[in-house]
Order: C-alpha cells, then structure tokens, then sequence
C-alpha cells in the first residue's frame, strides 16, 4: 500500500520533518531528525528508480484529482535519476553536517537551519518529482527562498551580499519562468506539462510560443547559472557555510538542469526547440564560453572555494555542451556528468569543509604543507580535482568520455580540442593547489592535526564512490542511457 | 473605461517610482501602485486576488519596507553607472514579449484556448465535486490544494529565513522601544483598542465565509495579524511580545503546517491519495468540507503566526548603528 | 488598429513590467531594487488575471440562474504567486537590514567599494 | 417612479462626493503648508466618502450589501479623524510650523 504513495512521500517526508525541527528544542535530536528524514527521501528515491525502471512512468493524482484538473506527480527514470542524485547528497552532507555546524553556525539557529536546509531540500524534490508547470514555480521557489537564508548564514558579510545578490537575480529567473508558464497556460488552457507536450504541436506556429520559450530558457539559465548569467554563482559558493555550500553545489543546479531539460525535451519537444531556434548553435557556444571562460578564471582565484565555485561554472558548460549535441550519446554524457559532477564537487567543499575546521579559512595560504598536517583531507582534495580533470579511474573520465564520443559522432573536432583544453585548464588550477599542499611548508609549524573523523568519512565516502563509480560503471550509465533514450525517443515519436 | 484610466494611473506611478530619489515616497507611491492593481483586479473579476493584493501590497509589503527603511535610511544616492545596458536588456525582453503579444487571443475573447481546456471543468463541476460556490476557493483547496500547501511552506519558510537573519538582533527588555510612540497618544489608542476586536471579528468572518465570498485561510491571516501588530503599535512592541513569545510563535507557525500535512497524510492513511478529501466521510462532499475547512484553517494559523513573528522581529531590531 | 484594441491591455502590462525590471537593474539602491522587483511580479500577476478575463463574465463565485463567468484558474495562480511575493520582499527586506548593519550603507556602490578595499 | 428618484439621488450624491473630492485634490496640491493640504485631505475622507458610500447605497437598496457599505462608512468615520489627527501630531512633533502668510507672498512672486 506504502508503495503506491512513494511519489509524494518523496516530497512529503522531508516537509514534515522541516516544522518537527523547530519544535524540537534537543540539538542531538535535529541532526537525527533531519538525517533520518534525509535518508528516508534517499530510500524512497532509490525504491521509485527500480520501480520507474521496471514499470516506466509512474502517475500519482494529488488529491485524488485526474490530471490535468488536479496536480499529477509523474515519475519516469529521469525524474528518479536526478531524485536520487539530490537525496543522496544531501543524506551524505548531512551526516558530515552536525560537526561542521557546531563550529560554523551559533547554536540558537541550530533549529531554523536545519528546518532550512530540510525545506530546501523538499523544494529541490517538488521540483523534481512533478509534472505539473506551475508546482514547479511553487517548490522552485521553497527551495530558492531557504537556499537564501542558508547562504546568509555564512560568517563573512560578503555572504549578505551575495544572498541578496543571489535572491534578486533568482527572483528575476523566477519572474521569467513564471512569464513563460503564464504564456504557456495562455496558448492551450492547460498547467500539466504532459497535456501541454500533447497540446503545443496545435499551435506550433504561434509567435507567443517562441516567447514562452525564449522566457523559460532565460529564467532556468538564471537558475542554472548558464555563463554569463552565472554572477550570483560564484559569491554564493564562496561566502555560504561550508556545508551549504557543499549541498548547493551538488544539488541546486543540477535540478535547474533538469528542469531545462525537462521543459525542452518533453513540453516544447526536441523537434520545436531545436528547429525553431538555432538551440544546437546557441547552447555549444554559451558551453565553450562558460568553459573557457570560468576555468581561467578559476585559475586566478586566491580563495579556493571561489577557485571550485567558478569551476562550477564550468561543468555546468560541459553538462550543457551534451544537451546541445541531441544525441543519445549526448545526452548520457549530460546525464552522468550531472551525477559525477554532483558527487566531485560535493566531496571537494566537504573537504574544503574540514581545510575551514582547522585552518578557519580556505585560501591558498591555508593549503601549504596541508599534505603533511592534514594528509587524508588534502588526499581527498586530491583525488576530487583529478576527477574534475578526468583522469581515468575517476568518474570525471567517464563523463568526459561520452562527451568527446559524441562530439566525434558528429564530427565536432573543434569541441574535442576544446574539451581536452579545458581539462587542462582544470590540470592548471588542480596543480596549484598539489604544490601548495605537497612541496610547500605551512609558515607556522602546525602539528599534524587531521579533521575530525565525522567529517572525514563522509568526505571520503564521496571520494571513493568518484572512485567506485568511475570504475563499475553500470549503474549510473545504465540510468543516465536509459534516460536519455526516453528524451530523444519522445523527441522522434511523439507520444512515449 | 475603468481600466484604461486605472492603467493610466499605474503607468504614471511606476515612472514616478523609477525617477524619485525619496525612498519614502516611492514606497507610498509603491503602495498606491498596489492598490491601483487590486482595482483592476476586481475589474478582471479577480475579487479573492484583490483583496489578497490590497491586504499584502499595499499593506504587509508596505509596512515591512517602510519598517526597512526606518532602520536604514530614506534617501537614494544617485548613481553612477551607465544605463546604457540595463535599457537595453529591458528593451530586449520588452521586445520579445511584445512580440509574442501579436499571436495572443484578443482580450477577454470569450473563445480564447484559456477559456477552453481546464477552467469550464472547474466552472461546471467544481460545485457538485466539492460544495463550494466559489470556485477560486475550491481550486485552491482543493484540486489545486498541493499547490497551496507550497504556498504555506513559502511563508513559512519566509518567516523562518526572517529570524534567522534578525534574531540575534533583538533588543534587550531594558532598552525602550521606539516604535511605540503611539502609547502615548490616548485617542489612538482609544480608537485602536475600539477597532481591534472589530478587525479581528472581520478576520475570522473573512476565515470561515470564504467558501461562499472572497476570503481564505490567507486573507485572514493577513487580517488577523494586522489586528495585532495595530496591537502592538497602540500598546507596545514588549506587551505583545509577553503575549506571542518566541516559542509560541515557533509552536503556531509549525502547527499550520503541520495540520495541512497532517490533513494529507490522514487521507493516505484512509486509503485515498494525499489530500484527497473525498476518503473523510461516506459522502465525499462532506468530506470535501472538513479537508477544505481544516486546510483553510491551517494556512490561517500558519500566516497569521508568521506576519506576527515577521513584524515583531523587525520592530525589535535594534536601532543602534 | 483592430490589433491595437485587442491587445493594448498586454502592451500596458508590458510597459510596466519593463519599468520595474529596469529598476531592478540599473538601479543601486538596494530597498528600490526591491520595490522595482515587486513592480515587475504585480505587472506579471495583471497579465495572468487579463488572460482569464471574459467578455460580460462575473467573478467565479457560482449563482443561481444563467451568467457567464470568468476563469477561476488564473486567480487561483496568482493568489499563490502573491504570497511568494510577499514572502521574498519580507527576506530581502530582513536582508537588508542586516547588509545595513554589516556595511552602513544601502548602496550597492559603496558596498562594491568596501569590499574591494579589503 | 420612485426607482428614478432614488437613481437621481443616488447620481447625485456620487457626483457631488466625486466632485469635492477632486477639490481637496486640487487643493492638496495648491495649499501653501502642511496643516492646511491636511485640512484638504481629512475633510475629504469623511465628507466625500460618506457622499460616496451613500449615494451607492441609495443604489443597492436593501440588503447585505448595505449593511456592508455601512459598517465601511462606520470604519471609516473612527478612523480618518484619527489618522489625520496622528499625522498632524506626528508634524507638529517633527517641527513643522504653520507658515506665515508673507512667506507665501514672497514664494509667490
């Protein structure tokens, strides 16, 4: 009976949770409230992985009203994929939070920021998990809102700055997405994003559909931090709690890139979105801008989180450049550098999280000679940047294998170049922080002094499953083709 | 003929609001702006939405930004930069809406696809399915009441993230507020202590009437708040904070949205779908009463809670630079 | 000039919308970024509400007898879109007061400035 | 015969609250101090609302919609005195002064 509920107890689950919280006045007992809330959303995402697999798209009717009368939760193996990419991020950067929190964050906030961190999580499922336009305004905007308080937390007042620079830019990619869904609802009457994919080839022609279009891909950019409206992005990495950063940088664009996906893919369909506009030609260019653009810049940063925020940036060119190919090949590479990516940068800023516990600060005077005081933390930096390089063994490599595979497919050898170039860009700013670490010594004489291990194993567990999963490789490319063959097979076909 | 001059209006106060340098009156002229918009929307037939717009436009937004700018300051630096690529990436967007414009329905075209799809439906059966006239009421509450457990969770989280980031604020009992100079004006707060009850009476009729008129769970709380923060202005910022105390405010916050949920999950455990009314009763419209009534209730609890709290924790911030 | 009476209700919305995003952006203050994001969201909100206008309809509380009326989706959107509104401009709001306490100004230019000479 | 009676005079009344409501409007903008476009302003709040509200009573006759529009005028009377009357305190507090007629004179030519 449970099982049929699993959709909305997705969402659910972590919402009650978020109100438990500030009711609970016992700190030990939030942690274990939020982690096993988090952990349970992880459960069930897993669980609705297997089902969507087995069964194909699973349709919840909120309240019991048919579709496009009441809101439908529509769950196919996209939606469980990203699903799973979320939860289990967060569950591992909530098992490394209760440490890191105790130092970074006052003790009387302890119950608003972990109903924060909850709330944005529900927000990020909500948006995942439904398949009605307008719900996803709603959740966008729970896991938009606590995602401001949470970077306003940060100890640095620049983290006030950035939140409000973060909060209006939002807004505005908000606005513009409501625009767009407005514009939408306008042309055929209807919110649900499966009767708008059946109802939109009626219209095709119509000037205001390329609008609603041209409005959804500017607002989830902003969201998505597609360069060059990426400014919020690298402010908000740097100044946020450790921990948040760490959750954001895994999760919070990932979903916006679902999102896009989502709307190109199945509302607008490939056929509209790639024929109506030069999408091909629009996304690879902003991709290699973003990817040659950020990684110099992340080159010449002094602060390391701000270094690895502006490498955000520039995945998240890599992971657009796949959409742009409209290949399966293309779109697998998307998909699995969506998880890869998430599960690097999430293990990075956990590192970074324990370099912030010891040193209190993260810039580069604070790495020298960390391989020898802190050498499982600095290892662990290690071991994320080279994935971000894509050396093999990582999962960095896999993801940048079918990217170049699919760039080779259709005879883009100007992309290849330009995805080996920014491996080596990345090789630069990785190397940057090996010689602090390693062949530099720490001005003051530090006693060895690792991270405490409640951090470190969570971290590490990230590292090795870059690892693991760069290695056995079936489970996340499994997914990710599967994924993408429904995309593109909705695109040729019609109806799935 | 309305519209034309209302929307006359609000194009001329929005310039006003994007050339005046006094903060404080381009918050009036924002205010004014809001209210102009609820006009139009009763002329849209919008009645729930502009009584939404006039009670939080012109009302909680008002009132926060002018408390902002009380701790800040009210005059605007002119500023230096160009405005060459702003106007530009405004003409742009302007463009591409206005383009999208030409192949838009004409206006209140009663064939336009909007008017085809979904909304006849609501229009035709909403009544029947759940017992409730106004059809906005049994959207929100019901077919759409997913959407509106969001909306709840919105203003919770907007309460939340507010005490975050002020309550290590707080002035201390010692130190006099400013804000409750009216205390010491006996007509004010004469004619405030007559209003109150009044305010509040309006506030649970607009609670439990908005199955049949304009109202809600939401309008009501604006109105039930705005009851105590005029209570709080007459009798003092630390009366009402003895009255609300931080952890009751935390408990009242949490429980509206804990008895929305709440209404959900006892549905699924009743063997319908989260939120589906229809499994409270044998008779499904009965059902369909108590979910809307409870759900109502809890958005109520949740915002009143919240614009309370809201209001209290920017009242006592302190004023010390 | 047929097109003209059909869609200058859209045009005005429009205008206003751009008003407000280009307080939004070109402004430096950041209380009036604020108040030009409210402009640009109520201007959205009037063009959802226009669209579910209908020609001599009613507002959609059902009575009895034969009258049209209009469509109720919008508003319920809108209702919804509301109180986002009012929820973020109470964060930015509690966010500038703390950028005010931290900085002593509310000006992103003398912030910008702040910060550089770090 | 009556329903035309009742019609003209509920014209009549809109008309004329409308009327001296675009007076004080006029007289807002043209007063020379504050306590005196005040003055404008609170007269205006009661007398063109009760106008008002009075001539849209005469049109909806009697029923719950009346009571409605009464219990506004009520509100209404409690409390634009009042707020005129904080408004002008809070003036007087924050040292406004009534000007003096010659200043008016010389600012005026």
């Amino acid at each position: 009976m449970i099982s049929s509920h699993l959709p909305v107890l997705q969402v659910v689950l972590p919402l009650i949770a978020a109100p438990l919280c500030l009711l609970l006045r016992r700190s030990s007992l939030l942690w274990i409230l939020s982690f096993a809330a988090s952990l349970a959303a992880m459960i069930i995402a897993w669980l609705l992985l297997q089902q969507a697999g087995s069964s194909g798209v699973i349709s919840y009717t909120i309240g019991g009203w048919a579709a496009p009368w009441g809101i439908e939760y529509r769950i196919d193996t996209l939606n469980a994929y990203v699903l799973l990419i979320v939860t289990s991020i967060s569950t591992v950067v909530l098992l490394a939070a209760k440490k890191s929190i105790e130092q970074e964050i006052p003790q009387q906030h302890w119950p608003m920021f972990y109903s924060s961190y909850l709330l944005c999580l529900t927000g990020l499922l909500g948006i995942t998990a439904t398949g009605d336009a307008f719900n996803v305004f709603v959740f966008l905007e729970i896991s938009s809102l606590s995602s401001y308080a949470l970077i306003s937390l940060g100890r640095d007042r620049r983290a006030l700055t950035a939140s409000y620079q973060y909060l209006v830019m939002g807004t505005i990619g908000a606005t513009f997405i409501l625009i767009g869904i407005g514009l939408l609802y306008m042309l055929t009457g209807t919110l649900n994003m499966h009767d708008l994919a059946q109802r939109l080839p009626a219209v095709a022609q119509s000037k205001t559909l390329l609008s609603a279009f041209a409005f959804l891909f500017v607002g989830i950019s902003l969201k998505l931090a597609l360069f060059p409206l990426h400014l919020w992005l690298p402010n908000a990495y740097t100044y946020s709690p450790s921990i948040v950063s760490a959750f954001l940088a895994g999760t919070a664009t990932k979903v916006a890139v679902y999102v896009l996906l989502r709307f190109i893919f199945t509302v607008f369909g490939a056929d509209y979105a790639f024929s109506v506009l030069p999408l091909t030609e629009i996304l690879m260019l902003l991709a290699v801008a973003a990817i040659m653009f950020a990684s110099i810049s992340a080159i010449y940063q002094s602060n390391i989180k701000r270094l690895f925020a502006y490498s955000s940036v520039a995945q998240l060119g890599y992971i657009i450049l796949g959409i742009g190919f409209l290949s399966v090949s293309g779109l697998t590479a998307t998909l699995l550098h969506l998880f890869n990516h998430a599960l690097m940068k999430a293990a990075l800023f956990m590192a970074l999280a324990c370099v912030l516990y010891r040193q209190g600060d993260v810039m580069f005077s604070n790495v020298k000679g960390l391989g020898k005081t802190m050498p499982w933390t600095f290892m662990a930096i290690v071991l994320g940047g080279l994935s971000l390089v894509g050396v093999p063994l990582t999962v960095g490599f896999i993801s940048k294998w079918y990217l170049v595979v699919a760039a080779i497919e259709q005879g883009h050898f100007v992309l290849v170049a330009i995805i080996l170039f920014g491996s080596l860009l990345a090789l630069v700013y990785v190397w940057r922080l090996v010689e602090q670490g390693y062949f530099h010594n720490s001005e003051e004489d530090h006693p060895r002094q690792e991270a405490p291990l409640s951090l470190l194993i969570p971290t590490w567990m990230l590292v090795l499953a870059n690892i693991y999963l760069g290695i056995d490789t079936s489970l996340t490319i499994g997914a990710a083709e599967q994924a993408a063959q429904m995309l593109l097979g909705q695109a040729g076909g019609g109806s799935p | 003929m309305i519209n034309i001059i209302l929307l006359g209006f609000l194009a001329v106060v929005a310039i006003a609001v994007a050339m005046m340098r006094d903060l404080f009156a381009i918050v009036m002229l924002f205010g004014i702006y809001s209210l102009l918009t609820a006009g139009i929307f009763v002329s849209l037939d919008a009645v729930d939405v502009a009584f939404t717009e006039a009670a939080v436009g012109a009302g909680i937004s008002t009132i926060l930004i002018l408390s902002t700018l009380a701790l800040t300051s009210r005059e605007e630096k002119q500023p230096t930069h160009s405005f060459l690529l702003p106007l530009l990436v405004v003409l742009v967007t302007g463009a591409t809406l206005v383009y999208g414009t030409l192949d838009m329905p004409a206006f209140s075209d009663p064939e336009a696809p909007v008017h085809q799809h979904v909304a006849p439906h609501y229009l035709n059966q909403a009544e029947q399915e759940t017992g409730v006239p106004n059809i906005v009421t049994a959207v929100l509450a019901s077919y759409r009441s997913y959407d509106t457990m969001g909306e709840v969770t919105v203003i919770f989280t907007a309460g939340i993230a507010v005490l975050l980031l002020l309550s290590a604020f707080r002035h201390h009992e010692d130190e006099a507020s400013n804000l409750n100079d009216l205390s010491h004006h006996p007509v004010l707060r004469y004619i405030a202590r007559l209003m109150i009850p009044f305010i509040l009476l309006f506030a649970l009729y607009v609670q439990f009437h908005g199955d049949y008129g304009p109202g809600g769970g939401f309008q009501a709380g604006v109105i039930f708040a705005a009851g105590f923060i005029l209570y709080g202005l007459v009798v003092g910022i630390d009366k009402t904070r003895q009255m609300f105390s931080e952890s009751k405010l935390h408990w009242l916050m949490a429980s509206g949205l804990l008895l929305y949920i709440g209404v959900g999950i006892v549905s699924l455990l009743l063997g319908g779908e989260f939120l589906n009314y229809n499994v409270f009763a044998a008779d499904p419209l009965k059902g369909q009463h108590w979910g809307i009534f409870l759900v109502e209730l809890g958005v109520g609890i949740t915002v009143t809670a919240t614009m309370i709290s809201v209001f209290l924790a920017f009242s006592e911030v302190r004023r010390s630079e | 000039m047929s097109t003209f009476i059909d869609l200058y209700n859209y045009w005005i919305f429009i205008f206003l919308m751009m008003v407000g995003f280009y307080i939004v952006i070109s402004q430096g203050n950041l209380v009036k970024k604020i108040i030009g994001l409210n402009i640009f969201q109520t201007a959205v909100f009037l063009l959802y509400i226009s669209m579910g206008k209908v020609k001599g309809g009613t507002a959609p509380i059902i009575m009895a007898g034969d009258v049209s009326y209009s469509n109720p989706l919008p508003h319920v959107l809108i209702l919804t879109a509301i109180v986002v509104g009012v929820a973020t401009t109470a964060l930015a709001m509690a966010l500038i007061i703390r950028i005010r306490k931290a900085y002593g100004t509310i000006e992103e230019q003398d912030i910008h400035e702040q910060d550089a000479s770090l | 015969m009556w329903d035309i009676l009742v019609s003209y005079c509920s014209d009549a009344l809109l008309i004329t609250g409308s009327f001296l409501s675009l007076t004080f409007a006029i007289g807002l903008l043209r007063f020379p101090d504050f306590y005196t476009r005040m003055h404008a302003a609170g007269v205006s709040d009661t007398l063109c609302a009760g106008l008002i509200v009075l001539g849209l009573v005469l049109q909806a006759g009697i029923s719950l919609v009346t009571l409605k529009l009464l219990f506004i005028l009520l509100f209404l009377w409690f409390t634009s005195p009042t707020a005129s009357f904080a408004l002008a305190r809070a003036a007087h507090r924050a040292g406004y002064r009534v000007s003096e007629q010659e200043e008016v004179a010389s600012s005026n030519s």
